[in-house]
């Protein structure tokens, strides 16, 4: 196959994965979901540190280190505040801080 | 020709994105899944460490160092309500850093475009495709976040000669894309990156405040497709794989998003341009309405079997989250059965209420999804809506043509009674009125959430 | 990338694909479910049929021949007995030819 | 060097296939979702006679079309209660086929390995696997095939010295794959496919005829598997796509099957090489029952208010299908009302009960599942259980160890009258005892249940 048929065909493949993967959501989640998906994105940080690393002109370089640092903001950022989020839904599953809840809201 | 194990590491972190975007999209392994993408993520990043001879090491450390340290910074200091921002200032950067990236990768391209066949017209054209959409990607993410942290008007901006400005940088974006694919040149590369900038700018100034939230999927998506484009650029099997499953399942999300309040993207990002706002009015209703003190509910609630509470975006305006757990905590003490009513559009972001009262430490349980609470208005005594309009609104049902027409609301008008706290006769965020409102069994308990909430606790205490 | 890469990532990205597919498929479906997919794996037809054409040894000749009966056999009944099943599933909906079932079991 | 429109036209293809599988998933999409695998097939298969240089192009179409005409001629043929043994051999002929490409590209791959580099190890080992995997298919399939069809015994065939068998050949496999990949030759090759035929029969004797339909899935995903690799072989997308779709979605398929039958796959397959039969026993029992006659049945029908039906395998024995269905429209006539209670697992295959009864012309609404029935079990004045033994066996629920035990069962045990009809006591698929036979309530018919209810149906036309 040639190159960009291999990429296309990645590229078509993983449409559907991204597609069917989240088709599931519950509209609870979709904020969070919304926020990991941002934070995969930040991956572009790998292409910014090997054009970053693989420059020799200075301009470049400059220009390659703003992109690394606001990919890394995007990545970190990106996963630390879906932790956040996600730490609240599913904390209080049991160990609920409510001692009265039970016998009402049963 | 890169080394066989390195090529296997970014597959398998490919794979690891993609169980990471199915575990957050279930209750029990979210938290699992994000973890599991930020894992590949870190390892990925680290492969280039060690394969390639990387320059300017130290600088780049420093450069992560930094971005982690805002990253982190950010994503703690973020509070729950100012989340939607909050990622889209980080989608924004992300969109950033692939223009940026596209831009240097098209510096080095140049010089190889001198030999025959080097370089193939799909290279370019995906780096152009990147630089497009990555700028209008960051500029449309900084004009949410400025909407949404308030720094300039929620309401859609237009101006007459929007539509054409609009085509025409469309049109300019077009060209100079097919240059850059004939002719590349950095300088064509800043030019398309600047009428990105000014498209992003254009394309979210006419948006509602409120339909923001479902922007900012949308440009998520598009920094995913930018990142995807940037793998093939690059060669690069996990930045091609991760970019791809966002776009695919950002575009998903939105559509699913929009569908939940009833809308079409399309009608979200172009009504306004078509003239006519996407959003109602906004003014106060004049028409006569029973309002009382925060005693005279405190009464109702207090004797009532079967309470039910619908939050809405009020209630995260009013930061009011904590007080109202606690005046329902008093409610179950006293034996009255209480539950909320969780709509799933309630408030400016989906899972908008999950998110804010969980933060209040709320019992899950308590926390009952629309479908499952619907039936059971009709045995409730008090339905107390704090902060909420639109997801109460009967016209959903009766009045065709209303912006919400046909959106699932929750039936808190079957309800023996309905008490609303909000600060005036103010439609919500579909800017129509609500009759419920007008409806002999509905009380009025006007005020800030907060202050109102305040005042009702006291009451119920001394009941 | 090399070329046994692309291969697996394709691969693995269709397995994602496979499964994600059918994730929501109900019991009563599972039978013509895996009748059509056991048609779509007929599909080595084609590879039977290259094979075949670009051969020039008599007994390969004779074996690509058998595989092409074979694989036919596999892909074209495949389709058609899954076709025959699907018809009964959907025929029904509404022109149900039961005058009486309204009455009594509605 | 493939000319573009073919691997574009290829990789549409393998986009149709797995819209194809999406559509058969759901009952709406289902049946064009057969047509869209069905179009993509055909134009895949169409494509190289129009770019490839063919040779012995008149054989070649002779040979498509007597596939094509068996394969008609067996698909239209079968009886809808043939059909897991039709596809059994649908699937056998595939794996068959695959492997004798794999044969052929074996023979054209031997002579290229004398260039250095120029056949990788990877292709070697994949054209082992297709060989073998295919044969073990094949075999395989033909096996179900004859114990489904009743050419031999559908019970568990197992002799003294299978385990050691089938643990050598397993052995001899893996050695063969290992020459094949160091130092092919045709010979080994077909050496394989023979060691492959082995196996297959030695994976499928052990097996119960009723779990045969799971091994037959799991063949298919086997078959799956080999023209995927078979894809890799020939360097051809849609076969490594289709054959990876079918392979995945295969296994789980598996899984699922297992799943609803409270079993595991590796429990079925080598539950009776461990010692001990998958199955319980097959005698009858002698304990004492209360019988009666068509005519005491049909006034217990006649006169009831709500009555449900439970067919089960024993009904696509008879082939009463049709018999069935009058009976109940003259109940239906009679004010009676009568819901069919469709266990997923009743018969021996999924859905094959709602196959059966779709093909006498029962109505859609009719067929209830089990999820939805099993609340009315304990309003219903008469349950007629046709042919079914293990789906309302109250075993699952209070006999632990049974080998149905933890399976959903339909809650026939509820009702005020149990009526079964059966030919015998003996026990169904699982090979247990039914307590609910014995039970006060109960009633029992013999007979085939054609015959049964052929009679039935004119003593109830007789009140
Ligand atoms: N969740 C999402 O994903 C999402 C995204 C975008 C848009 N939307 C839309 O947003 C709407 C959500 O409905 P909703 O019922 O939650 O909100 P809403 O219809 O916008 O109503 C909010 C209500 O809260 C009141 N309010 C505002 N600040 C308050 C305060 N400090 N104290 C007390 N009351 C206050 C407002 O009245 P006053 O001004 O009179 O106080 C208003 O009536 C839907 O139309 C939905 O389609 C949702
Ligand atoms: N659906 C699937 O996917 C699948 C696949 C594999 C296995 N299974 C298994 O198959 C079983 C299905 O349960 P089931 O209740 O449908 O069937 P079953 O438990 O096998 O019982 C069938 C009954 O039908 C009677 N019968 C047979 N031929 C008859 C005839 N001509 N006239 C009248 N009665 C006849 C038999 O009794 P007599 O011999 O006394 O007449 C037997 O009691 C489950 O154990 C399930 O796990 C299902």
């Amino acid at each position: 196959m040639s190159e960009p048929i291999v990429w296309l065909t990645i590229f078509v493949l993983s449409v559907f994965v991204g597609i069917d993967v989240i088709a599931k959501v519950s509209s609870t989640l979709q904020t969070p979901l919304m926020s990991g998906a941002n934070a995969i994105h930040g991956i572009i940080l790998l292409g910014a540190v090997i054009v970053t690393g693989t420059t020799d002109n200075d301009v470049a370089l400059v220009v390659g280190l703003v992109a690394i640092v606001l990919a890394a903001i995007n990545m970190v950022g990106g996963f630390v505040v879906t932790d956040r989020m996600l730490q609240m839904f599913v904390r209080k599953k049991k160990p609920a801080p409510a001692p009265t809840s039970d016998g009402g809201a049963a | 020709m890169t080394p066989i194990w390195v090529q296997l590491t970014y597959l398998a972190c490919a794979v690891c994105f993609i169980l990471a975007l199915k575990g957050l999209s279930g209750p029990k392994t979210a938290r699992i899944g994000n973890l599991i993408g930020a894992a590949a993520a870190v390892v990925a990043v680290a492969v280039p460490f060690f394969y390639l001879d990387l320059d300017h090491l130290a600088l780049i450390l420093v450069a992560i160092a930094i971005g982690t340290a805002g990253g982190v910074f950010g994503a703690q200091r973020v509070q729950m309500t100012q989340m939607p921002q909050m990622v889209a200032l980080f989608n924004g950067v992300g969109g950033g850093a692939a223009a940026l990236v596209a831009l240097l990768e098209l510096h080095e391209l140049i010089p190889l475009t001198e030999i025959d066949g080097a370089v193939n017209w799909f290279t370019l054209a995906a780096t152009a495709f990147t630089i497009l959409v990555g700028s209008i990607s960051f500029a449309g993410s900084v004009v949410t976040f400025a909407k949404l942290q308030e720094l300039m008007t929620s309401r859609p901006v237009v101006f007459p000669g929007l539509p054409i400005l609009f085509g025409a940088s469309g049109i300019a974006a077009v060209v100079l894309g097919v240059v850059t694919v004939t002719g590349p040149a950095v300088w064509v590369g800043v030019v398309l990156a600047l009428v990105g900038l000014l498209i992003g700018l254009l394309l979210v100034l006419p948006v509602g405040g409120a339909d923001v939230p479902i922007v900012i999927s949308l440009l998520n998506a598009f920094t995913g497709l930018t990142v995807a484009a940037g793998g093939y650029v690059l060669d690069n099997v996990v930045l091609l794989v991760a970019g791809t499953l966002v776009g695919a399942s950002g575009t998903f999300l939105t559509m699913l998003m929009a569908k939940a309040m009833g809308r079409s993207v399309a009608n979200i990002l172009f009504g306004a341009l078509k003239g006519g706002s996407t959003l109602g009015s906004g003014e106060a209703s004049d028409r006569p309405v029973k309002s009382a003190g925060p005693e005279d509910v405190a009464i109702l609630l207090g004797y009532a079997d079967r309470v039910i509470v619908v939050p809405g975006y009020g209630l995260a305006v009013a930061q009011a989250q904590h007080t109202l757990r606690e005046l329902v905590e008093v409610l179950i003490a006293r034996g009255t059965k209480v539950d909320y009513a969780i709509h799933p559009v309630a408030g400016r972001m989906p899972g908008h209420m999950n998110v804010l009262l969980a933060e209040a430490q709320v019992p899950y349980e308590q926390l009952v999804e629309m479908d499952e609470i619907n039936g059971e208005f009709k045995h409730t005594d008090v339905v107390l809506v704090v902060g909420a309009n639109d997801v109460v609104n009967p016209a959903a049902k009766t009045t065709p043509g209303a912006p919400i027409y046909g959106m699932p609301i929750l039936n808190a008008d079957e309800a023996q009674q309905v008490v609303f706290m909000k600060r005036s006769m103010r439609p919500g965020f579909a800017g129509i009125e609500n009759e419920l409102l007008f409806d002999p069994r509905t009380t009025l308990l006007f005020g800030d959430a907060k202050d109102s909430l305040g005042k009702l606790l006291n009451a119920v205490k001394a009941l």
